[in-house]
């Protein structure tokens, strides 16, 4: 009984639901005000992307004869709800250990790819063609990003050490680095670190790996056709998905708390979310442009994946 | 490796480089071609504004009771070009720096420069003649000042009056 | 500096249609621009190969009625080339009967374009052109634009369209000339 | 309540959406420099240029509407989710302009799109763009607070 | 995914400025094939040029387009009085290249600032684009517009530059070197960039001449030809500056002429700033037009532009037809297109430097 209630407010309030929606949508804002300072402009003011979303949710919502209506609402219900519930089994140092029976790395291993799918389908069922290319480009650069997080899972795991499901726990992970120092400060680790910070670019479509929505070449892709509520729906995906892949990093690399009190430990989090975000997304894509598809694949091929391959097999060599 | 992060430091210590409007005022050149206006003081109706205006946005239309005519600048239409401004003869149109035109879009067909132009009266019989503003009696006028307020049929009388006395001091003096 | 082109052009020119062929004149800064009128339509095709034999290059070709100073009624074309800073203007009529013209997208591939535009809009045809479709125009208005004398009613300065004064002038008397607008 | 929250809110969040109606670019190059470069920034007002009509909350519509792009402009306009303002951005979608007595003009565009505000120039400049956009937003909020919106 | 299909582009594309048409046939991210349909800009200039007289068509010729609108009337000007044998005071002549050389840089910097919105590198293209505003600034406080300056006039210019205004432009072009200094140094190195722009959209010299090309496209592909060297107008002959070329032809090189070329500008600016004699600047009246025919030509920013004008005697020209820039050079994105990439389109197509209302007219 208390694990459901447990869950059910992992899921609504706390670290899912609400706290990850104002999480997001905060971080969105930190985020275009910071770009804003560096392209030398003023910005919009902090909670401009809440506004964005509450103003969709009175504009009508059109929905092409062409499309298949169906799966084409759905796609950002599944979008959205997957990304709350990533953001409720996550772990956040010195505040919450996860849902119970869910601390598992492998479960986010599928949960992570969720809103991505939500897109594919957004892509496919608005059928045109910019959506078309967009699932197809969606698709590749999924392919070529789920390489590296997987190796740095296996990096981490391996580091943490121990047998069978426990080696994928959750609390052995953030226990771990309780006991041993942060994962960032060790040095076998820092190719997995310097992997998992160029994969926060690539899942989230920025910089350098803008390819799936890239305004100019398929206006958008998949959310081209999208307008109204379902693409409110979409934008909140987008922010809990940014707070999401942060704090996977933050529990992976350096969950580490100040002291007991969990306020200041809940602060300390979300500034290392922060951090994390200006130097992985913000300063990234202000800095540089976007890669044609091949480009980006062959980038992640070639330089992500080995970084995290590299840690993975010294981790594994110094078990 | 990457030259644009030096761009990118220099914005940040430099701050933002935008220009305060629409919250505070902001700067206009002295130059600017804005909103048309008419003086309609100086206006001779010689329709030359007209004549280059590519745009068609300038109109005259006649009064009915015949004492002048109004002169319109469509602003909508009117693609700021100033060429009415730089070939009217007495300066009569300007080409004034304010650019706040937006307007609602109900009035605008509504949205122009509308000017009487009274035409000018004959010094001698009272017939409606062209203007004649100071600016242009300066200009053209200036060496018969009294014979350039006339109407052509009260100027051709005085001329001929003119000459008839001239001849007549002629026959005097040859006598 | 320019002789070398405007000797090449000559000569070309010279053999293609005769001598005599190409008048020349100076603009003020100095710039040579040669004129030919060709005396047949078959000319064309000889002084196009010429002059693509001298690698001259095609800038564009103007169509245009001449009715209104001419002694004939009819259209021209005139086809501009330049070599290297010279520019030479070949001329073709086509008095009223005639209204085809051979293509010289063979010689000079960047034609297309300019046939296909004096086609739709001085309604002429040009024979041997690789894809004769329209350029410019919307299906809904119609071939040789630009063929039909323009009425005089719309020649008039600040001609416009009469409903669009009737709203400027709402409410009052419309002038005189905008009654007659069309 | 809530609704009127948002209704209040709304107008703060404005999407530009950018309909060229055959302009000669002169509008659409002022309007891009309003969009998108640092002295101008109408992201402070929190408006964002999108690339899908289906995004848009102020279309902003320059050119004389020639007649081969009529029909698209038209479609693409009814693309764009209700509530929306419309803003003629030059003199050509209103009157012509210098274009006005083409045989491939169809302006005024009132005949065929309501247009709820007009920035007169040729093209204007940037800060007159921005008045106009404010201009559409106090409209939007109005319209937002009576329940009404452009198609009328 | 692999089969073909067809990808419309247009004609109302965000990565387009204007509206034009591209049927690209697409194999997977390949392009196979393109298509353009094109006039969505008609507006029957050409038309409208034969109903206006001399005068109005000063200004209806500034409309064609607005990022060359310097170039339109100065070179329909030009071929009036090379019609009338009208002698252009020379301080009129060296305001005239003043005008067109700082619309060029404009233009120019507006251009390669688009290629980099293009691969998505957003703050390169604000920067380039700020620096752009020392030059709208320019415009504005020396002409009163920022895209149509009405610089021209028949028979010289409109506005003078005195001393105050010599000092003006002087202050901002110092402002703007370092800027383009810095900004060349970028679009050289910038991996990124180097990455998405070199050998893409290639057009061998031999296609270029084979399609006509003119301005940066033909100069990036080896063809050194620039009007204002070939046959001089105005007052470049007495100007010092040098024909900016390349030999690789691909979307970078076209890049890069245009950014020297801007380079050149200021430096031409300059050059008239200090030589340009005292003395009118406009023709005391008006000179009718005489029956003839002639031809002009000036190098506008995006290349080559031509002006045929058919006099009858009347105000109003019988036949004025121009030709500009951009009118070459569409046709060779058939070359440059088949083969690349879907990310490739826009900005291949911006590399020509489109102008499709000028164009389309």
């Amino acid at each position: 009984m208390t694990s459901f209630f447990e869950a059910t407010f992992a899921m609504l309030i706390f670290p899912g639901g609400l706290f990850a929606l104002a999480a997001g949508l905060m971080l969105k804002g930190v985020d275009r005000k910071a770009v804003a300072r560096l392209q030398r402009r003023v910005g919009p003011p902090l909670y401009q992307p809440a506004l964005d979303v509450l103003k969709l949710t009175v504009k009508e919502t059109l929905i092409p004869h062409t499309a298949n209506e169906l799966a084409f609402k759905l796609a950002p219900v599944l979008g959205l709800s997957g990304v709350l519930l990533t953001a409720a089994v996550m772990p956040i140092g010195g505040v919450w250990n996860g849902v119970t029976g869910m601390k598992d790395l492998l479960v986010l291993l599928y949960l992570l790819p969720l809103p991505a799918m939500a897109l594919m389908i957004a892509g496919s069922a608005s059928s045109s063609p910019y959506g078309a290319l967009g699932f197809s480009r969606e698709m590749v650069v999924m392919f070529a990003y789920e390489m590296p997080l997987i190796a740095s899972f296996l990096a981490v795991a391996v580091r943490v050490g121990g047998t069978g499901g426990s080696m994928f726990a959750l609390d052995s992970i953030i226990n771990y680095q309780m006991a041993h120092g942060p994962m960032i400060f060790d040095p076998i680790m820092l190719p997995a670190f310097i992997a998992m910070l160029l994969f926060i670019p690539g899942t989230m479509g920025a910089g350098l790996f803008d390819i799936p929505e890239a305004e100019p070449e398929v206006i958008e892709g998949p959310l081209l056709e999208y307008s109204g509520p379902l693409l409110a729906m979409f934008q909140l995906m987008s922010a809990v998905k940014l707070v999401v892949v942060v704090e996977l990093v933050v529990a992976l690399f350096m969950p580490n708390g100040l002291g007991g009190n969990v306020l200041v430990n809940l602060v300390w989090h979300l500034f290392k979310c922060l951090a994390l975000m200006l130097v992985a997304v913000t300063v990234f894509r202000a800095s540089t442009g976007r890669l044609r598809l091949e480009q980006g694949f062959t980038f992640f091929v070639k330089y992500t994946s080995p970084l995290a391959l590299a840690s993975l097999g010294l981790a594994y060599m110094l078990r | 490796m990457l030259p644009f992060l030096k761009v990118l430091a220099r914005n940040l210590r430099q701050g933002p480089s935008t220009d305060p409007f629409p919250f505070a005022p902001t700067y206009t050149p002295a130059r600017f071609r804005g909103r048309a206006e008419l003086d309609a003081e100086q206006c001779i109706l010689c329709g030359i504004c007209r004549h280059v205006c590519a745009a068609g946005a300038i109109q005259f239309r006649a009064a009915e009771d015949g004492s002048g005519m109004e002169f319109r600048v469509w602003h909508n239409s009117c693609t700021y070009c100033g060429l009415c401004a730089h070939y009217c003869p007495t300066k009569a149109i300007r080409m004034t720096n304010d650019w706040h035109l937006s307007h609602k879009g109900e009035d605008m067909y509504s949205f122009a420069e509308t000017k009487f132009v009274k035409l000018g009266q004959c010094a001698e019989c009272g017939a409606t003649i062209q203007p004649r503003p100071a600016a242009i009696v300066e200009k053209l006028g200036a060496r018969y000042p009294e014979r350039f307020m006339l109407c052509p049929k009260c100027k051709r009388e005085t001329l001929a009056n003119h000459a008839a006395s001239r001849k007549v001091i002629r026959v005097e003096e040859a006598r | 500096m320019n002789e070398i082109a405007k000797q090449a052009l000559e000569s070309a020119l010279t053999k293609a249609l005769g001598p005599d062929s190409v008048f020349w004149n100076k603009d003020l800064n100095g710039n040579s621009f040669g004129w030919v009128r060709l005396a047949d339509n078959d000319g064309l095709a000889r002084a196009a190969a010429a002059l693509a034999g001298v690698s001259a290059r095609l800038m564009v070709i103007t169509a245009y009625r001449v009715d209104k100073y001419a002694n004939y009624p009819g259209r021209e074309i005139a086809y501009h080339f330049d070599l290297d800073g010279t520019v030479v203007t070949v001329t073709a009529s086509l008095p009223t009967d005639e209204d085809t013209i051979p293509s010289i997208t063979r010689w000079f591939q960047n034609a297309d374009w300019h046939e296909r535009e004096f086609m739709e809009l001085y309604d002429i045809k040009v024979t041997g052109h690789p894809n004769p479709v329209r350029l410019f125009l919307d299906a809904n208005v119609e071939q040789g634009a630009l063929d039909r004398l323009v009425p005089l009613s719309t020649m008039m300065n600040g001609a416009c369209t009469k409903t669009l004064w009737e709203k400027v002038y709402a409410g009052t008397e419309m002038p005189d000339w905008a009654k007659g607008a069309q | 309540m809530l609704n009127k929250f948002i209704n209040k809110i709304a107008p703060r969040s404005p999407w530009l959406y950018r309909l060229n109606a055959g302009s000669c670019n002169g509008c659409d190059v002022e309007l891009a420099t309003v969009a998108l470069i640092p002295r101008y920034d109408v992201e402070r007002l929190g408006c964002k240029y999108c690339g899908s009509p289906r995004h848009a909350d102020i279309v902003l519509i320059s050119g004389p509407l020639t007649s081969r792009v009529r029909d698209k402009v038209l479609r693409v306009y009814d693309e764009i989710p209700h509530p929306k303002v419309t803003l003629a951005c030059g003199a050509c979608p209103v009157s012509g302009g210098v274009y006005r007595d083409s045989y491939t003009v169809n302006s005024p565009i009132d005949q065929y799109i309501p247009i709820d505000v007009v920035v007169p120039g040729c093209p204007p400049r940037p800060h007159a763009i921005i008045e106009g956009v404010a201009l559409a937003l106090e409209i939007w909020r109005k319209r937002l607070e009576e329940g009404t919106c452009s198609r009328s | 995914m692999s089969g073909t299909y067809t990808l419309p582009i247009g004609p109302l594309h965000v990565a387009l400025e204007e509206p034009m048409y591209f049927d690209i046939k697409v194999k997977g991210e390949t392009v196979e094939s393109l298509g353009l349909s094109a006039g969505h800009v008609h507006r029957g200039m050409e038309s409208l040029a034969m109903q206006r007289n001399y005068l109005q068509n000063v200004v209806l010729t500034e409309r064609v387009c607005s990022l060359c609108s310097n170039s339109h009337p100065s070179t329909y000007c030009m071929a009036v009085e090379n019609l009338a044998g009208i002698m252009v005071p020379e301080r009129a002549q060296y305001l005239r290249v003043i005008a067109d050389e700082v619309k060029r840089i404009a233009s120019h910097l507006f251009n390669v600032g688009i290629m980099a919105h293009l691969v998505g590198f957003d703050s390169l293209f604000m920067h380039a684009m700020e620096v752009r505003e020392i030059m709208q600034d320019v415009k504005e406080g020396v002409y009163g517009n920022r895209m149509n300056l009405g610089a021209c006039t028949i028979g010289g210019v409109r506005y003078d530059i005195d001393a105050e205004m010599n000092a003006f432009i002087r202050g901002k072009l110092e402002e703007l070197k370092p800027h383009l200094e810095e900004i060349y140094g970028i679009y050289t190195t910038d991996p990124l960039i180097l990455k998405r722009t070199t050998g893409v959209g290639v057009l061998p010299e031999a296609d270029a001449r084979r399609y006509g090309v003119v301005g940066p496209v033909a100069r990036a592909s080896g063809i050194a030809y620039d009007v204002r060297k070939k046959t001089p107008y105005c007052t470049y002959k007495e100007l010092n500056f040098d024909v900016q070329w390349d030999t690789k032809g691909d979307v970078h090189s076209r890049a890069l002429v245009r950014l020297r070329e801007a380079v050149d500008s200021v430096s031409l600016i300059e050059q008239c700033l200090e030589q340009m004699p005292e003395g009118p600047i406009e023709l005391e009246r008006f000179v009718e037009i005489p029956e003839g025919e002639a031809v002009a030509r000036s190098e506008a920013p995006r290349g080559e532009l031509f002006y045929y004008l058919r006099s009858d005697g009347s105000d109003t020209p019988h036949r004025l037809k121009w030709r500009v820039p951009t009118y070459m050079n569409w046709e060779a994105l058939q070359t440059m297109m088949t083969g690349c990439q879907v990310a490739d389109i826009p900005l291949i197509v911006n590399s020509i430097d489109p102008c499709i209302s000028c164009t389309e007219r």
